[in-house]
C-alpha cells in the first residue's frame, strides 16, 4: 500500500500549497480593503468641489487634504508590493485594478486642480509609491492611468455645471481647453481594451457637455474678458 | 460493508413513523408557505399604496397643510397593512419573510422619507437640509406596533425587521422623486423669475447628500453579487438623477445671469409684474 | 370515442389555426404599413410650423392638410377593425398601438394650433373613426391618448423656440400656459411604472424649456403688453 | 408660426376642465389597476393550489379512486378562484388582463391535462394514448361559469380567455410531471420485476406525443422574440425530459432482457413471489 | 435638533455598523471553515463504507469515528451560536446552510449504518448541538435536515453498487425498502421549486438504481432466502 | 477499411478549406486596421474645425488635408476588394462596415463644409474608390452613406455650439436650414434597419439642439441682419 | 429653391430603393416560410424512427416518404435563388441558414439509415438543389452542412437507446461504428465558429451515451454473435 | 503652445506602446495555435485506447507515439517562455492554459496506460518544458495539472465502458482503484477555484460510473478471480 501513500502524501502538499496560497490572497485583501478605505476618504472629500465655496473647503485645502492621504495609501501599496512579490503581479492584478483606478483618477484631478495641467504618468505612480516599469513588479499599469484620465474628464464636466452654478465662468473655460487637449490625444490610441474604450466614448459626451456650458456663458458675455487674459 | 448487528426496526412500523413525522413536516411547509404567500399579498398592497403616496405628495397645486393631512391619513392606511403582516409573523421571526415584503418596505420608506423631506424642507436652510434624511432609527419606530395578544410585561410590541440593506435601497430610490421635484421647481422658479430663491438648489443639496452617503456605505456592504450588483445599478441610477439636479440649478443661474448684461434692464421691472406669472 | 381522432386532429386545427392567425396578422401589419404612411405624410406636414412663416403654408393651412389626411385613416382603422373583429382587439393591439399614440397626438396638436386648447378623447377618436368605448372592441385607448398628449408637449417644446426666432412671442405665452395647465392634469394620475410613466416623465423637461423661452421674452420686454390681454 | 385667429378658450375654465377630465382618468386607470392586482393575488392562489394539485397526483399511495375524489375537490376549489376572476372581469375584455393571470393558468392546465391523463391512462392502449391529451376546447368548456347577474337570454355565462399560448405552455410542462412519473414507474416496475408491463412505456409514449405536437405547433407561432425565446426554452425542456423517458424505458428494457441470459432463470420464478414486492 | 449632527452621524454609525458586521462576517466564515475541514474529514471517513470489508475498518467502527468529530462539530456551532446570536439567525444562515446540510447527511447515513432507520430530527439536532425550535436562535432548518436526508439517498444507491461489488447481497435489498419508505414520505409534500425541490427530483433516480440492483441479485437468487427474513 | 480513409480524407480538405478561409479574413483585418488608422488620422485633422480659426487651419485647409489621405484610403478598399472577391462582399461586410460609415460621415462634413450642400452618394463611393451599384462587388452600402449622413449632423449640432463661441453666428444659421432639409428627407424615408433607426433618432435630438442655437442667437439679435442675405 | 428639390428627389429615390429591397426579403421570408413548413412535415416523419416498429413505418418507408418531399424543397430552393441573386447570397444567408441546416441534417440521418454511410456535402446539396460551390451563388456552406452532421449524431443517440427498448440490438452496434468515424473526423478540424464548437462539443457527449448502449448490450451478451457477421 | 505638443508626444509614446504589446499579443496567439494543433494530433492518436485492440495500435504503442510529438511541444513553450517574459507569465496565461490543461491530461493519461499509477507534477512539467516553480517565469500551474487530472478521470470512465465491450475485464478494476485513490486524494483539498471545483464535482460522477462497471463485471461473474491476483 506504498503507492497510496504517496498518492495522499502528494495531495497533502498540494493541500498546503493551496492553503498557503489563499492566506496570501485573503492577506492581500485585507490590504485592498485598506486601500478602499483610503478611496473613500478621498472621494468623500474631493466631492467638496462641487459644494457651493462657502459651504466647504476651498479647491486648496481639498487638494491638500488628498494628497495627506496618500501617505498611507503608499504605505499600502509597499505592503501589497512585498505580499504580491515580482511574478506574480498580474496573477492578483484584478483585486486592487479598480482601486488603483481611483487613485488615479483622484491624482490627475488634482493635478489640474492645482496647476491646470495634465498629470504625467510617472507623477501619479510616484504619488501612490508605485513604479511605472513592468519590470518593476508591482507597478502603475497604463490602462489603469488612461482609465483615471477618463474618470477625470467626466468628473470635470461635472464641475464646469457646478462651477457655474457657483457664479465661477472663468473655470469652466479653462476646463474646456484641457479637455479638448485631452480628447486629442485620445483620439491617437487605437484602444482595443473594450473597457477603456466604452469609457472613451463616454468622453467624448463630456467633451460635447463642456463645450455646452461654455457656449452659455460666451452667448451670455459672462466669461472673462478677453484683455483680462485668464 | 459489514453490516452493524442490531435490532432494525420492523418494516410495517418504520414506513408508519416515517408517513408520521413526514405529515408534521408537510403541515410546518404548508403553514411557512402559505404564510409567506400572505405576507406577499400585504406587501403588493403597500408597494400600490406607498407609489400611489408619493404621486400625492408631487401634487402640490393643493395647500401643503391639505396635502400633509391626506398623506398622514394614506400613510395610516399603509401601515394597517404592516401592522397586518406583523401580525401574521408574530411567532416567526420576521427576517425569515423579508424578501416577502422587501419591496414593499422599500417603497414605504421611499415614500416616508420624501414626506419628511417636504414637511422639512421650508424651515430648513440649504446648508442644513441633510437633517431632513429619514433616518434608519426612525424607519425602524415607525414599525412597532402594540401586540393585541400581549402578555404581561413581555411581547408588548410587534415590531417587523427592518434591514439596513433595506433602508438604503429604499432610501436610494427618494432621489429620483427628489430629481423630478427639482426640476419641476426649475421650471416654475423660472416661470415666476424667482431665480435666486429656488428649491430646486434646496433639492439638489439633499440628492447630493444622498448620493454621498450611499456611495459611501454601498461600496462597504459585504453582500452577495446580485445585490451587488443592484447597489452599483442603483448608484449608477443615483448619479445620473444628481446631475439632472445640478443641470437643472445650472439653467436656473444662467438664466439669473441673463439680465444685468441687457440694456432692456429697467424695461424688465416694470414687466415682471406678479399678475404675470399667474 | 370521437375523440380519438380529435386528438391528433386537435392539432392539426391549431397548425390551421395558427396559419389563420398568421395570414391575420400579415394583413394587419400591411395595413399598420399603410397607417405609418399616412403618419409620416402629416408628420412632414406638421413640420411646417417650425418654419418661419413666409417659407411654407400657414397655421391654418396645415391644420387642414392634417385633417385632409384623416379620411384615409379612417378608412385604414376602419378595415382594421373588420380584420380584428370585437374579441381580438387586445391580442393584436400591440401592433397598431406606435401608429394610433402618433395620430392621437397629431390631432392633439391640431387642436391646440387651431383653437388653443385640450382635445378631448372622444374628438380625437372621432377622427380616427373608433369609439372610446373598451365595449365597442376597436377603440382608443386612454393610455394611447394621454401619450399622444405627452408627444405633443414636446412638440410644444420645440414649437416655442422655433417661434421665438420666428419673432413670434405671442405663441410661447400661450403653449406655457397650456401646458402648465396639462402638467397639472397629468399630475392627478397615479401611474405605473410603464411606458406611459416614462413619457410622462419627460414633461418635466419640456415645461422647464418652454419656462426658459416665456423668460427670455419676459426680460427682453418682447412679450405681449399686459394690458393686451391675450 | 401664424397663430389661428379663434376664440380661445378662457384661461381659468380651461384649467378646470382640464383638471375635470383627467380627474376622471386618474378614476378609469386606479379602477383599471386595481382590478389587475386582484386578479395577480388570485392568479397566484391558482398557481399554489394547482401546484398543490399536481403533488396530490404523484401520490399513488392511496388508492387511485381516493386519490381522485380529491383531487376533485382540489378541482373545485380552484374552479372557485377562477370564477371569481370572471365575475371580477365581467365587464371587461379578459384578454386584457391575460398577464395578471397566466401563470396560475398554466399552472392549471398544467394540472388538468395531468390529471385527465391519470384518469384515462389505465383504459386506454399505448398505441392509443394520444387520446389521453386534455383539448383546448376542454380547457375552454371547464372555464364557463354561471353569471350571477345574468340579464334574460345574454351575459348567461363568464368566460375567460384561453389563448392558444397560454395553454400550449401549460400542456408543454405536464411532460416534466410524465416524465416524473415515467421514472418512478420505471423504479417501480423493475422492483416488482414485472417489467413488460411498465406504465413507463405509456408514459414515455405520451411525452413523445406532446413533444413531437409542440415541436411543430411552436415552431408555427408568430410571436415576439422574448415568447419565442421561452418557447425554445420549453422545447429543449421538453426534450430533455423525453430523453429521460426514453432512457428510462430503455433500462426496463436491458433489465428484462437480463433473465433468459442466465442459467438462474428458473430459480427466478420461486425467488420473485409477491411477497417480496411489498 | 439633536438630529442635526445626528444624520451625518447616522451615516457614520451605519459605516462602523458595516465594518462590524463586516468583522462577524469574517469571523464566520472562519468557524465555517473550520466546519467544513471536519466535514472533509468525515467524507473521508464515511468514503470507507464503499470499501471491501478486508480493505478498510468495520462499519461500526466508521460510525464510531465519525460520531466522535462531532464532538468537534458541536464546539464550533456553539461559537457560531454565540457570534450570530438570537436576532441574526436568518441574517447570516446562507453561511452555513452548506455545511450544515452536509453534517445533517452525514448523520442520517450513520443512523441508517447502525440501527437501519430515519433518524430524527431532533437527533440530528442534538448531534450537532442546535436546537429544532426557531425560536431557540440557532437551530436546525427543516429544509436542511430534509435536504440531508436526500443527500443520504444519493449515497445509498451508491452503496447499494458497491455492496454487490463487495459481495453482500443483503444490505442493498435493506437500502432498497428503506429508501422506498423514504420517497412515500417525502411524496407527502408540497414543495416549491427551490434548492430542496430540485434535489428531491434526483430521489427518483436512486431509487431506480437501487431496485436495479435488487433486481440483479434477485434474478440471480443471490438474495437472502425468503424464510430467512431479514 | 476503404471507408474510413473516405471520411478521414473528406475532414482533411475540410481542414484545409476553413484554414484557407481564417487567413482571409486575417488579412482582411489587417487592411481594416490600415483604414482604421487613416480614420483617426482624419478625425484629428476634422477636430480642427471646433477651434477657433485663429488657433488651428482654416476649413479650407482641413477639407484639403483630408481629402489627402483619402489617396490612402482608395488604395486599401482596392486591396480589400481583391482579397474579398465579389460573391463574398457580404459575406465579411461587418468587418469594414464601421470604417465605412465614418469615411462616408467625414466626406459628408467636408461637402458641407466646402460647399454647403449634401454629399451625394456617388461622390463619396467615388472617393472611396467604390462602386454604388451591388452588382460590382465591392461597393458603398446605401445603409452605410445614410448612416454617414446622421453622423455628420450630429457633429454640426456640436459645430453650432462652438462657432456662437467662437463669435461666428453665421455658420450656425446655415447649419439649421441645412439640417432641416436633410432631416425632411430622412423623414421621407421607412427605416426598417433598426441601427438606423435609432441613430435617426439621434437626428431629432441634434435637430433641436440646432435649433436652440439659432434661437439663442435670434432672441439676443445676434444674427446677420436679414438684408444682408446669408 | 432648386437645392431643396434635388434633396427631396435624392431621398425618393432611396426610400423607393429601400421599398424594393424590403419587398425582396419580404418573398425571401415566405420562401424560408415554406421551407420551413417542409421541415417540420420531414420532422414529424422522421420521428417515427423512434416509435416502436409496430406502431409505425419501416424505416424504408419513412426515408422513402422524406426524400419525396425534397422535390418541393428544390423549387423552393430554385425560386430562392432566383430572387436572392449571386452577389446577395450572404447578404441574406441568415434567414434560411437555420432550414437548410436542418435539411442537411435531415438528408444525413436518412443517408445513415439507408446505407450506413456518411453523406457526402455533394450529395446532400444536389438532394437540396443547390451548389458546393461559393461561386455558383445560392449555394450548401460547408458550416450548414457540417452543423447538419452533429445535429445527426444527437439523433443517432437516442435511436441507439430506442432501438434497444424495441429489441433490436444490431443497429446501435453499427451507429457506434459510425459516431466513432464521425468523430475522428471532427477531431481533425479547427473549428473557430463558436457555434459548431459547441455543437461540436455536445458531440463528445452523444458518443459517450452511445458507447454506453453498446457496453450494455455486450456485458448482457445481446449483440449479434460474432460469427452473424452483422 | 508647449503644453500641447507634451500632451500628443506623450499620446504618441503611449500608442507606440499600446501597439508593441498588441503584436505581442498576436505573436503568444500563433504560438499557442501551433500548440493547439500538436493537442489535436494527440488527441487523435489516443482516441485509438477506445477502440478493439486489433483495429489499432496497441496501448504501448499509442503512448510512445504520443510522446514522440512533445518533442515538438516543448519547442512551442520554450519559444513562448521567451516572448512572454518572466514577469508578464499571469498577464497573458488565459491565453494557453487551455492548451495546457489538455497537455496536462494527455500526459497523465498516459502515464496510467504505462506504469498504472498517478503522474507527478514535475514529470508533466519536464515533458512540457516547463519548469514547477512560479519563480521560473513560464511554468506548469498546480490548477492545470489538477483540471488535467480530472480530466483524465472523465476519460478513463469512458475507457472503462469501451474496455468491457472490448471484452477486457481486468483494466476496469485498475481503473476503479486508481480512481477511488484519486477521488480519496482530491478529497483533501480545500478548493476555492470554481472551475476547479466544477470539474471535481465530475469526478464523482466518473467515480460512481466506473463502479457500476466493475459491479456489471462482478454480479456476472465476468471479473478476474481474486486468486489470480491482478
Ligand atoms: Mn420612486
Ligand atoms: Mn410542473
Amino acid at each position: 500500500m506504498n503507492e497510496e501513500v504517496g498518492v495522499f502524501g502528494m495531495f497533502r502538499d498540494i493541500e498546503s500549497f493551496l492553503k498557503t496560497e489563499h492566506d496570501v490572497k485573503e492577506k492581500i485583501r485585507d490590504n485592498v480593503n485598506d486601500l478602499e478605505q483610503d478611496a473613500r476618504r478621498i472621494s468623500t472629500i474631493l466631492q467638496g468641489i462641487h459644494q457651493p465655496c462657502s459651504a466647504g473647503s476651498t479647491t486648496k485645502q481639498i487638494c491638500h487634504q488628498v494628497k495627506a492621504i496618500f501617505d498611507s495609501v503608499r504605505v499600502c501599496y509597499e505592503k501589497l508590493s512585498l505580499l504580491v512579490g515580482k511574478q506574480q503581479y498580474f496573477k492578483y492584478c484584478s483585486l486592487w485594478q479598480g482601486v488603483t483606478t481611483r487613485f488615479s483618477f483622484y491624482l490627475s484631478l488634482v493635478e489640474f486642480l492645482e496647476f491646470g495641467k495634465l498629470v504625467e504618468r510617472q507623477k501619479v505612480a510616484d504619488l501612490m509609491g508605485l513604479s511605472v516599469e513592468k519590470s518593476a513588479g508591482f507597478h502603475l499599469e497604463l490602462d489603469d492611468y488612461l482609465c483615471g484620465l477618463l474618470l477625470m474628464a467626466g468628473e470635470l464636466s461635472r464641475l464646469a455645471v457646478n462651477c457655474v452654478t457657483a457664479g465661477d465662468f472663468k473655470t469652466p473655460i479653462k476646463i474646456s481647453k484641457f479637455v479638448y487637449d485631452l480628447e486629442a490625444g485620445f483620439r491617437l490610441l487605437n484602444l482595443k481594451n473594450d473597457f477603456l474604450r466604452k469609457k472613451y466614448d463616454g468622453l467624448k459626451y463630456d467633451s460635447k457637455k463642456i463645450e455646452q456650458v461654455v457656449y452659455d456663458i460666451k452667448i451670455r458675455g459672462l466669461g472673462p474678458k478677453i484683455d483680462e487674459g485668464e | 460493508m459489514e453490516p452493524v448487528q442490531s435490532q432494525y426496526p420492523d418494516s410495517e412500523s418504520r414506513k408508519t413513523d416515517i408517513l408520521a413525522v413526514f405529515a408534521q413536516f408537510r403541515d410546518e411547509l404548508d403553514i411557512r408557505y402559505n404564510l409567506h404567500e400572505q405576507v406577499v399579498k400585504l406587501g403588493r398592497d403597500i408597494t400600490v399604496e406607498s407609489k400611489k403616496l408619493i404621486f400625492h405628495l408631487h401634487r402640490n397645486n393643493v395647500t401643503t397643510d391639505v396635502l400633509m393631512l391626506d398623506a398622514e391619513k394614506k400613510k395610516t392606511s399603509i401601515l394597517k397593512k404592516f401592522h397586518e403582516i406583523a401580525k401574521l409573523l408574530v411567532l416567526e421571526d420576521s427576517l425569515q419573510f423579508i424578501r416577502a415584503y422587501s419591496p414593499g418596505l422599500q417603497e414605504f420608506i421611499e415614500a416616508m422619507s420624501f414626506m419628511q423631506f417636504l414637511k422639512l424642507e421650508s424651515q430648513t436652510a440649504t446648508s442644513n437640509i441633510h437633517t431632513a434624511v429619514l433616518t434608519l432609527k426612525q424607519v425602524q419606530n415607525i414599525l412597532i406596533f402594540p401586540n393585541p395578544a400581549a402578555t404581561g410585561d413581555k411581547n408588548e410590541h410587534l415590531t417587523l425587521a427592518v434591514p439596513l440593506v433595506e433602508y438604503l435601497l429604499g432610501l436610494a430610490d427618494v432621489t429620483g422623486e427628489a430629481m423630478r421635484m427639482c426640476i419641476n421647481c426649475a421650471a416654475e422658479s423660472i416661470g415666476s423669475s424667482d431665480l435666486n430663491n429656488s428649491r430646486s438648489y434646496k433639492l439638489c443639496a439633499f440628492v447630493r447628500i444622498l448620493y454621498n452617503a450611499f456611495q459611501v456605505c454601498s461600496t462597504q456592504i459585504d453582500s452577495s453579487a446580485g445585490r451587488m450588483k443592484l447597489f452599483k445599478e442603483k448608484l449608477r441610477t443615483m448619479h445620473s438623477s444628481l446631475i439632472k439636479c445640478e443641470d437643472a440649478c445650472y439653467t436656473v443661474k444662467v438664466r439669473g445671469q441673463e439680465i444685468p448684461n441687457h440694456l432692456l434692464k429697467t424695461e424688465l421691472l416694470t414687466v415682471s409684474s406678479p399678475s404675470y406669472t399667474e
